[in-house]
């Protein structure tokens, strides 16, 4: 009974650096990012790489993270939730509408959008919890009801077009706008022109006028996330839930209130980029968000989070936004014609994924 | 009376929901009861069963458009065989005569297309792409090929999701990348044209931007002198006219004779102005 | 089979009050019976057994117990005051503490997450508020050497683990948490004959520290090395409680086949199985 | 030992009818079908309820419905497919292309399709049992690829358009047609329509020329599904599979096997939908089957599917794919406006989930 | 604790051909080893027992046997020939049956569904093929009665029955198809007195019949009742192996104890646990 531990354990073999940072599943998408990128470095024009190239790529990596990592939180949850992309184009409405129609400062709109998201988010969550029904269900009847409610709410608020503009107008000078909308550190760019470190146009401007607010989000959130996940008790009742819900609930975790504030949180992750896409384009439409709950999934599932729930982590839908961002956007840069895209969309995912699994087992010695 | 339109453009959609505010105005001048119906998706099996749909509630008169004669025929022929009468607009005027349509308002997606290719060639383009960003539907392929044909020179399609962030860096990353292009020619005006004319703008290179259809902040633009111009087809009218003609067709027997063609009309920087305002209410 | 043991019983007053008073317990699972009316209580500082056949219900009746089924009928009173536990978590906050016969761990985690689940301490504050994850390891660590398991590293996950360390988890657990009452369902069942031993020795030592526990057991042996009060179930119903010394191995272990009789075995196992 | 069973076990509470049947997975959704029909019968055109008018939605639901069940074979068996609504696309094209193209007789080119849509099939299995991923993430680029695919290949086959017509002349004629395209019973149709017992328009004409083809397929196919899977080894299989595919492992059962074979059968399936579709439209385009692995897994999970496998039934898809076509054709013959059309569709398809299941545990006293 | 027993022991001669042999059986997880090379081997009509503390990899041993596991290192003989069974069914076919720690059944099934798992009686023929459901039903209703269970129908599923019940239906199934070799790892550790008889006295019968049997145990007093030979493993190595009679149930305990001492029970279990 006491019987000290032994210093090393001889039933171990010693193991590499490499397998101890590749089990960890935040880390495998890692991979899969190389190789898309040295794809791209070997096929596509230089202009890719560039600082305005990768910023270009990575302002829709960033907004679709941003609902990637929400994605990811609910789906280790062990939910799902399909009605992201709707609730962008609602809580878009609900934001433009506030701003413009209502004309109310940013203080106020954007904690109501949020609160608003939370709302509809934990009325999903509630339905999903009392009734047991499947979440993809409940949550795909919102995404028909929330991108209806969008279409009818904007006719409303705009006497019949499905545009709603003006945002811009109503929010600038907001002293607020800047931590939602814009370039960040535009004086670090503008110095780094003109030190010659970032590209200039011909006539001397910088390229990039700045940082995209979306990108520092999606780093923030993607830390976060992380820090809830592998830090925290909430994280290891996230775990918990996804994993075994009746186990969970035995052991004593409160799955219905970390199911619903999972869904909260997602809703949440929706408004947010509901208020930076609107802030940026002026405007919102009808089908803004247009099946990005399926890109979130997606990007989720490449960043190794199991749909089944229980395992995934941020940083993987991190990476997995920044594959199927660059992905995407990586071959307009290449010279094969774009009837292929889709081929070659297709292709470079499943290549990503595999090689990043590949790589895995390879390096844990997995069978 | 009973009047039913089926189309293939979803009521979300800017483009349709103008056409469907026409048929909404319609309605209320001729004091018919009009319905408006549109599949979820770009799906040609889906809407000949809403077609049908209609066929089956013997409404006074339906009106259709026709992105596939093929595949629609049928069940416009079973309407027009049981005695209701139906008028095609939008797409579809090769084939609208011979399914027994009475005639057709619209303007042929293909024609327009090559309307705007050749006023951008006259503005001096020479390579241009083609933003696409629904590849497969026929009315938005017709549009592009239609627009090659034009334009004359070189033209690569460039094919995109339904998200305007994304279209931006897609347009953003076909600039970088050949910097030849000089012209952009985008397919809808608020979910393609206003997210291409800002990557044009990031681009700091000198890019003809133009537009198929209308919005209020694109023609802004177009008034700012920055968009080149904007195609409207006027499908206001599209949705408008077939409704009144089946009105009064069912009130009085009167049915005009011929075809009417709605568009094409070039919006330039003149003409903006006054399109703003209507653009902003869904009128155009 | 020898009764005197090293343990020391009937220490615990048998007029205290019970912590916790099952009336008349049933539990219909849509048509079918699993308990017809079952009372039983435990007192502090006392192991009563739960003793009973397969399908007795043994389970679903230390489940209704700790908060994870809702009795179809019956009253469940804990230190006297009328509960209704809404979830086990309820009943895990009121000092209850449960290892399930099938565990309740979730394979895909480590077994520190496992082992904490529900009740991890932090260190920090505000937004800093983080799990003591260095504390946290070396806790688990700790009481799966107690309990006789070396593990090989804290972040091994549970479904890589055997079915005997993996219960070693479970039941290291709920001693570490159990505040009042300790209910164990068959908690030696998959494990070695050390990893007994400590666990057994590890009942007497919380019995001894005023904790109630009740043990689940097939084992008439480990049930009669341990138990102060043995209740025996069998489809559905009790058959009967009795006081230890009231009883022979012999008469518990006929109460337990619920009466009927047993294969030709006897004599190869020295009469008790 | 020998204690004889008692002939009835005391612990057994009688149990009625309606809960017997209500325990039936396949059996749950017809209370949905019930409470979505008297919606219909309240509020929509009296032409819903004709003999035209079920037709009319029933060929919709029978489509979607021959995919769902597929799809629900698939997640019973604990995978899913994305790609069958690329797979009618590119079947479809398949099968055009060899029809028009290159003239093609049916004996020929249906067995072709259906051979070429199994290979697609099995390709997408067996990547998915030999890299572990899930199938999720590997149909998904599927997805991508075929619907690319069938945009690359109909600009070949057509030199550029992306519509391929003149099936209709193509295959006219053919004895093997009347079993793919048209309506069978054209006879009795007409008879009836003759005694009044079917409706006439104004004009004499029968409203139903006869009963659509991909009706009696779909109804065929969720008979012959139900019997495989209740009745058969292979069914037994499917579940094991997917319940728990490692127990299903070590209990002797050819995971493996199963399901790439139901993988190969989901892609048959999307290419009897394909060849049925584009005989009777005459034509494809690369559109084709747009979104329907999206319903076909609603219809499947409608019917009572659960996403993780290891429980559902053909049936239950059946029932789920008649509620999906009644509300999204139903709805046209009631008066909403069509801005709303979205909202009502996931109301209704909530509202009668959410009844099927509250019915199911009121009858079976579950909690 | 007696070593007279009614079973008859010792029957099968020490010299028959081994069925299944095992040569030098490594395997490795990732960077963990779980068997460190370890030989054994299964004569007919014997029943071979393997002992060992919690995690000593017993049940890793016996998966490479039934073709869970693929062996990192070492050799298989079956029959005679090097066999390389690459998946579970491979070795069911081959006539190894086996009861698997976790009991490998689907909580969602039916009892019936998940008896037949994999080798589903038929009736019919071409398309009108199809399961013998009437007869399934029967078979596994009797079955699991002479095990000791009455189950209330052949179509609960298996989720909902007791732990017991549960494992009782893996026995049963096992006992049903196993054709030379029946592998049982841990088979009593969930049932109740009278299963447990049960168990023992199927194994001493299939014996008989000429099947051998391995049998995992933590019981020592189960595994002297049944056992002929017994192979003691301890972190991943064998610890020898001693026939019937050669070892005494103390030195087997201290054996499976892993040779390091054991809490002060002794006493109180009247020496073996
Ligand atoms: N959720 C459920 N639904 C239906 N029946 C159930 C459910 N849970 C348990 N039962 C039934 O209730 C009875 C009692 O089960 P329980 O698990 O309490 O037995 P037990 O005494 O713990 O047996 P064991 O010693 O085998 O663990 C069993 O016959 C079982 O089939
Ligand atoms: N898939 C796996 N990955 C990593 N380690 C494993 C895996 N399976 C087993 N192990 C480890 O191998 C060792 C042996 O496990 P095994 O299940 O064979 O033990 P056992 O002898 O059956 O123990 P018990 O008596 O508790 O069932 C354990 O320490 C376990 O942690
Ligand atoms: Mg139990
Ligand atoms: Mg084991």
């Amino acid at each position: 009974m006491s019987d000290s531990s032994p210093a090393v354990d001889e039933r171990l073999k010693s193991e590499g650096l490499g397998a101890r940072i590749m089990k960890r599943p935040e880390l495998g998408a890692i991979a899969g990012v190389i190789l898309v990128t040295v794809f791209f470095l070997a096929t596509a024009d230089a202009a890719m790489f560039t600082t305005s190239g990768i910023i270009n790529f990575m302002t829709p990596a960033a907004q679709l993270g941003i609902l990637a990592i929400g994605a990811a939180l609910l789906m280790i949850g062990g939910e799902f939730d399909l009605s992201i992309g709707s609730m962008v184009a609602f809580a878009g409405l609900f934001f433009a509408a506030a701003t413009v129609t209502f004309g109310l400062p940013l203080v106020i709109a954007i904690p109501a959008t949020f609160v608003f998201a939370a709302c509809v988010g934990s009325i999903n969550g509630f339905i999903v919890i009392r009734s047991g029904l499947p979440s993809f269900i409940v949550t795909l009847a919102f995404l028909f009801i929330l991108r209806g409610l969008s279409l009818v709410g904007l006719k409303l608020a705009t006497g019949g077009s499905t545009q709603l503009r003006g945002v811009r107008d109503a929010t600038e000078g907001d002293w607020l706008a800047p931590f939602f909308s814009g370039d960040a550190f535009g004086g670090l760019f503008a110095w780094l022109a003109e030190k010659g470190i970032v590209e200039t146009f011909k006539n001397g401007n910088p390229k990039v006028p700045g940082l995209p607010i979306e990108i520092i989000w999606f780093v923030i959130i993607a830390l976060l996330a992380t820090w809830v996940l592998l830090r925290t008790p909430a994280g290891n009742w996230i775990f918990a839930a996804g994993g075994d819900s009746n186990a969970a609930t035995n052991s004593g975790v409160p799955v219905r209130r970390v199911k619903i504030s999972l869904f909260m949180v997602t809703a949440c992750c929706a408004a947010l980029v509901a208020i930076i896409t609107v802030m940026d384009a002026g405007s919102t439409d009808s089908r803004r968000g247009f099946q990005k709950e399926f890109e979130a999934i997606i990007a989720a599932v490449i960043g190794g989070c199991l749909l089944t729930g229980g395992y995934g982590s941020a940083i993987g839908a991190f990476f997995g936004s920044i594959i199927f961002g660059m992905v995407v956007i990586g071959l307009t840069y290449t010279d094969f014609d774009q009837d292929w895209f889709q081929v070659f969309l297709g292709g470079m995912l499943l290549i990503a994924v595999l090689f990043n699994n590949a790589i895995r087992k390879r390096v844990t010695g997995e069978r | 009376q009973d009047i039913i339109v089926v189309s293939h453009g979803q009521a979300n959609d800017p483009f349709w929901s103008v056409v469907k505010n026409g048929v909404d105005l319609a309605a209320q001048h001729t004091g018919a009861n009009v319905e408006y119906r549109a599949p979820e998706t770009f799906d040609m099996v889906a809407m000949s069963q809403l077609i049908d749909a209609a066929v089956n509630q013997e409404p006074d008169g339906i009106v259709v458009s026709i992105p596939d004669g093929d595949a629609l025929g049928p069940s416009i022929m079973r309407a027009t065989q049981a005695g209701i009468p139906v008028i095609s607009m939008n797409s579809g005027s090769d084939v609208a005569a011979e399914l027994g349509a009475a005639l057709h308002v619209g303007q042929s997606e293909f024609d327009a297309g090559k309307a705007a290719g050749a006023k951008l060639a006259e503005m001096g383009g020479t390579t241009a792409i083609c933003v696409n960003h629904e590849v497969g539907n026929v009315a938005l392929d017709l549009r592009c090929s239609g627009f090659e044909e034009g334009f004359g020179g070189s033209v690569e399609v460039l094919p995109t999701g339904n998200d305007p962030a994304e279209i931006e860096s897609k347009v953003s990353a076909a600039l970088a990348s050949n910097e030849d292009v000089d012209t952009v020619m985008a397919l809808g005006a608020s979910l393609a044209g206003e997210p291409s004319l800002a990557a044009a703008k990031a681009s700091g290179r000198d890019v003809n931007v133009a537009s198929f259809d209308l919005s209020a902040n694109f023609l802004e633009s177009i008034a700012a002198g920055d968009a080149a111009f904007a195609i409207d087809q006027q499908q206001f009218l599209q949705g408008y006219l077939p409704v009144v003609f089946l009105a009064n067709n069912a009130k009085y027997g009167l049915m005009p004779g011929g075809n009417v063609p709605s568009g094409p009309n070039l919006v330039t920087q003149e003409k903006a102005g006054q399109a703003i305002e209507l653009s902003a209410q869904g009128i155009r | 089979m020898t009764e005197d043991t090293k343990f020391h019983h009937g220490d615990a007053p048998n007029n205290a009050a019970p912590i916790v008073e099952m009336k008349d317990i049933e539990k219909h699972f849509g048509n079918i019976i699993a308990l017809a009316g079952v009372s039983f209580d435990v007192k502090p500082g006392e192991c009563h057994c739960l003793l009973g056949d397969n399908g007795a219900g043994k389970s679903t009746f230390i489940k209704t117990m700790s908060g994870v089924h809702k009795p179809t009928h019956g009253e469940i009173l804990f230190e006297g005051k009328t509960m209704d536990f809404s979830s086990p978590r309820d009943a895990m906050e009121a000092g209850i503490a449960t290892v399930f016969q099938d565990l309740a761990m979730i394979p895909l985690m480590s077994v520190t997450r496992n082992f904490f689940m529900g009740r991890e301490p932090t260190i920090g504050r505000g937004p800093l508020k983080r799990m003591d994850v260095a504390r946290m390891n070396e806790i688990t660590m700790t009481e799966m050497r107690q309990m006789g398991i070396n593990l090989r590293a804290p972040d091994q996950a549970v479904g890589t683990l055997s079915g005997g360390e993996r219960q070693t988890v479970a039941i290291a657990r709920a001693v570490h948490f159990g505040a009042k009452i300790l209910i164990l369902d068959e908690p030696t069942s998959a494990l070695g004959v050390r990893q007994t031993s400590n666990v057994l020795a590890t009942i007497d030592k919380v019995r001894k520290q005023g904790i109630g526990v009740v043990f689940i057991s097939h084992n008439v042996r480990h049930a009669l090395a341990v138990g102060d009060r043995f209740t025996v179930l069998n489809r559905g119903k009790t058959l009967g409680t009795a006081q230890r010394g009231e009883i022979s191995p012999e008469q518990l272990q006929d109460l337990m086949a619920g009466g009927q009789e047993m294969a030709q075995l006897e004599g190869s196992l020295g009469g008790t199985v």
